[in-house]
């Protein structure tokens, strides 16, 4: 028997296929396309306490096995999410709330206000605006004030999506366990650009898809050989291989992003595959891959 | 909505246009005007992203592309043989109200969705490109019962000049219009003093309202393309 | 007329495409397939003082749009290199010698005896091993002590070659700047790892190939809007357009790396496509467009 | 040995395997035994690395390829469908001086370079496979003048059992050996009391001698198989 149940602080996952922050909306927009049978939890578009217009258009750029993207966070502010609950817990999923503020303030506000969600994520890829603008998830010391503040207003389940552009990955991810994080979501996408070769506009964005799954992939083991919470890895999965890489380095569970985008069937797809790869293998569940690589340098 | 393989049936080269026939039986019935698909003719991932198309006209069993080649992923569109592979999910966009008459004004490849419009009336058709290799479908649009005015910027076919010139001349009846072309046609089809609808572009990740890719300026703010459009109001739209 | 030459410290480069270390080996091997005519300089696989074996395989993996790898830096040692430089002198082409080393006095003494080369471009990508074994690249005084101690014992045109795995990149690059560096050449490979979905073996290396133009992109622009030196701008570039954007960004000249090992005869390839494009716009040189990018956020 | 264009002429399945044939002037000319090409059937950068395949035959345009599909550049390959393009750097590595008279031992896809081998002499060839569908090439080695000895694991053609063991039990005289196969096999190998030679694999960026991506553990220090090899004394090599 197969069992792919995980666990995630409080939060029972039912299969290890978590919908990453952004690319799933807010559930709501894949009834009848996405086999919710497959997913563990949706995870919301980024929502923040008062309304966000986002960046103006193009937000979106194809690169080689790569998306890099610059919605900029639109979102129509916590209250208007808040109104959508009853929808979104149609498909009888958990519910992760991704928050992003520019304050300790405000994110403990959005915190407290999350109540009907069945688990918190902090998004600390924004700057900090009140303190010179550093981005949360590059400061050990800012990331763990932050998720302790958080921890403090909510019993839910707390998980905190770090930034993986930072040289002190494995730093801000141990800040955030002892401030109390329950666990940690990695990676979000990495800082690029593109530049339209007739105009000579550009644009900066955050990179995501294939193109960084090897990147993605070190990160998560990175910091699973420095933690004990468990972990949502992701970055760049597009199919069950890409999954069980990540297994394999340490996570816990595994997020689909950008493939999204191209395949709303996806979850199936991947949940199929990783069920297929452990019976060929007489495995059992998550737990018998979890971190097993074995290291050949 | 979901997620459809198809095959292509045809893809022929018309001018500098592809007219290709899809066979996937379970879009056309839902297809209304307005609407577009998402399509991708490849399996590997390096064209991360599906594209958007218009349905351009459809039979009981299949959608018909009007394809213009653009950069990778329209080329490898154009490319593609009788029996290949192709990913559809759609319809998508929303479904719009037409009138029992109204005017089309296509620049180019923007011929592509006013085509499908024409099944669900009659009126007037204008139709534009650079050159008579830009010109598509006149015949389906006359079959459909609208007359057609034709403009080349080189004079190779019908009258020389721009479409939207020819259509502030010739306006036959204070109709709505259905526009779809370039940016710049559609900023000068704003000052139409009567009602004005235009297809809109923008870059997609999905098609369907889940990454917020596709934003769009309006009057009354950031509107989606994919779940708010691609049709708009040409008067509410911010140009920038 | 379209002007191509650029000039790097005291090099003269007659055209701007510069052959990235570790993927001409040292130029000989390209004899009778890349056509020299198109190449600026030849970057010869990094040399150490003494030989070094190389990583055991597998050595090198691909990944979507990607190649990464972990040679190991195998080089048979300076004194067997320069044993090569008739041979080495053949095409034609300036030549840069990339070295690597674990102290500072290892570099300065690799440094004094490139006499015969044209360049020298030090890779800060491998660690100090005095100095608790941190990558030289990673840190702003250890690069630019590192340089300024190599500036001392040469007049060479010297080039940093900066690593992109750190969040002090435009600090390190002032550093360098400062120290004395007459051109930095930028990115290496982004750290990540692969595994073997059989055998659940893992390997560390280092990602490069179309997959990170992104992000090696931003990479040197950002370093363009810090320092006044030259840049040789590489990371992913397969084609005239990748090599454009890199000049719309800051690059004075662009290295082609990973493309070499799928087509050796990218140079002329691409520098074709380089004259297409600026002949297409009326334009006459590299000048004309280095740096032009226009931010629209 | 530059990079050129060559045209599928066939690609047929043929058991377990895919025989290629590609028109290629410029390099059957150049190709000695013991050498290999890297070939890319596809444009895009997704498989961005060119794939080494060894010459297992040619005449005086074209090439032939043994294809065994392992992972999605060798499924691509598979699919290739005459007249497609392909790109072939080439004949790379070392050729081989050979005796006049020697043996093959061929497992599985290893017959592939030791089928262009027996042009060059006669002897005995061993070929072994999982079962029948993995056996190739034995009217070929006949022709050449080679007497075949088959084995298959699962007793479907020939001797039951390895290629190995029925090699060392028929041995027929002890000639030098020329060996290609999985690694297990040739470390058995090793054992063989006269002189034996093998092609081995690794992974390879360039196949040129550029990316020192190839390494080969041996006696004498690292080799690297795309210059010093891909046949190398099989007694010098260290396997780990
Ligand atoms: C609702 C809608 C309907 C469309 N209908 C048609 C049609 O019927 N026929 C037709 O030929 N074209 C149509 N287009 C335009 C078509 O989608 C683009 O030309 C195509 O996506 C370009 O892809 P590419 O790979 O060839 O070009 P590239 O420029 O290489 O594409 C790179 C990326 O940018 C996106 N992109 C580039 N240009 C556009 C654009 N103008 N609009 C949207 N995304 C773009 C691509 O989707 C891709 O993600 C439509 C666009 C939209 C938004
Ligand atoms: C000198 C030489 C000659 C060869 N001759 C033949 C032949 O005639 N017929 C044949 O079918 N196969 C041959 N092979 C093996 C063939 O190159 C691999 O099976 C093929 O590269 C696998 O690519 P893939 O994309 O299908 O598999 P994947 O596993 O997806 O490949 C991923 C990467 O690993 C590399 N790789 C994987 N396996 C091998 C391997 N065994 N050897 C080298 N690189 C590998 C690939 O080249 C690619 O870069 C030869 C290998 C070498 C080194
Ligand atoms: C269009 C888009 C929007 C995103 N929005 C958010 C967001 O609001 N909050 C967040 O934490 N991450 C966001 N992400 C990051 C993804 O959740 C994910 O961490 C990242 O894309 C890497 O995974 P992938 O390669 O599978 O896409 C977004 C990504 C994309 C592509
Ligand atoms: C196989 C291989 C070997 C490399 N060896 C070196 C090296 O010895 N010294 C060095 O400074 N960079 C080395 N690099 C990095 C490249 O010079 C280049 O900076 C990097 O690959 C990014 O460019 P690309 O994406 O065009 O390959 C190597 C890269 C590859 C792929
Ligand atoms: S394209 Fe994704 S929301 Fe419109
Ligand atoms: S494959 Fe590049 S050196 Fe051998």
């Amino acid at each position: 028997m197969i069992d792919l149940s995980v666990k995630i602080g409080e939060l029972e996952l039912k299969t290890p296929i978590v919908l990453a922050s952004g690319t799933c909306g807010y559930g709501i927009e894949l009834k009848g396309i996405t086999d919710f049978g497959a997913v563990g939890a949706i995870t919301i578009k980024g929502v923040s306490l008062t309304p966000k217009e986002g960046n103006p258009p193009p937000r979106i750029f194809e690169t080689p096995c790569g998306v890099l993207n610059r919605i900029g966070l639109e979102n129509p502010g916590i209250e208007k999410v808040l109104e959508l609950m009853p929808e979104m817990r149609k498909p009888g999923v958990p519910l992760i709330a991704n928050l992003h503020a520019e304050t300790v303030d405000d994110f403990k506000k959005l915190a407290a206000l999350c109540m009907d969600f069945d688990a918190i994520e902090l998004n600390l890829s924004c700057p900090n605006v009140k303190e010179g603008g550093i981005v949360w998830g590059k400061d050990p010391s800012l990331a763990g004030r932050v998720t302790g503040e958080v921890r403090k207003v909510t019993k839910k389940t707390l998980i905190v999506k770090l930034t993986p552009n930072t040289d002190r990955l494995e730093d801000v991810a141990l800040a955030c366990e002892e401030a109390g994080a329950d666990a940690l979501s990695l990676v979000n996408t990495y800082q690029g650009m593109e530049i339209d070769l007739d105009t000579w506009e550009a644009w900066r964005g955050g990179l995501s898809g294939p193109a960084i799954r090897p990147l993605a992939l070190f990160a998560v083991r990175r910091v699973y050989e420095k933690v004990k919470i468990p972990l949502i890895g992701m970055g760049g999965i597009k199919d069950e291989n890409d999954a069980i890489k990540f297994f394999l380095a340490g996570a816990s569970a595994i997020g689909l992003g950008s493939i999204m985008l191209r395949d709303p069937e996806a979850p199936r797809r991947v949940l199929s595959g990783i069920i297929k790869y452990l019976k060929e293998r007489n495995l059992h569940g998550i737990k018998d891959i979890k971190g097993r690589l074995r290291w050949k340098d | 909505m979901r997620l459809r393989e198809g095959r292509v049936k045809r893809n022929e080269k018309k001018g500098n246009f592809y007219w290709m026939e899809v066979e996937i039986p379970e879009i056309p019935s839902l297809a209304g005007p307005g609407q577009f698909v998402m399509v991708r003719g490849w399996e590997g991932y390096e064209l991360f992203l599906p594209r958007p198309l218009s349905i351009a006209w459809s039979s009981s069993t299949c959608l018909f592309f009007l394809i213009r080649v653009k950069g990778r992923g329209t080329e490898l569109l154009s490319r593609m043989k009788p029996g290949e592979k192709i990913w559809i999910t759609g319809p998508l966009g929303r479904r719009i109200e037409l009138p029992e008459k109204f005017i089309l004004v296509g620049g180019g490849i923007g011929i592509a969705p006013l085509l499908f419009l024409s099944r669900w009336g009659k009126g007037y058709a204008f139709v534009g490109g650079k050159n008579k290799d830009e010109i598509f479908g006149t015949e389906l649009l006359e079959k459909n019962g609208f007359e057609v005015f034709l403009a080349t910027e080189d004079g190779s076919l019908g009258y020389k000049g721009t479409v939207v010139d020819l259509f502030f001349k010739k306006l036959p009846e204070r109709l709505p219009v259905y526009a779809c072309g370039p940016r710049p046609m559609l900023e000068k089809l704003q000052g139409y003093d009567g009602e004005i609808y235009g297809f809109l572009e923008e870059r997609m990740g999905c098609g369907m309202g889940i990454c917020k890719g596709c934003a769009i300026r309006t009057k009354g703010g950031i509107k989606h393309l994919c779940t708010d459009g691609p049709v708009f109001n040409l008067k509410e739209v911010v140009f920038d």
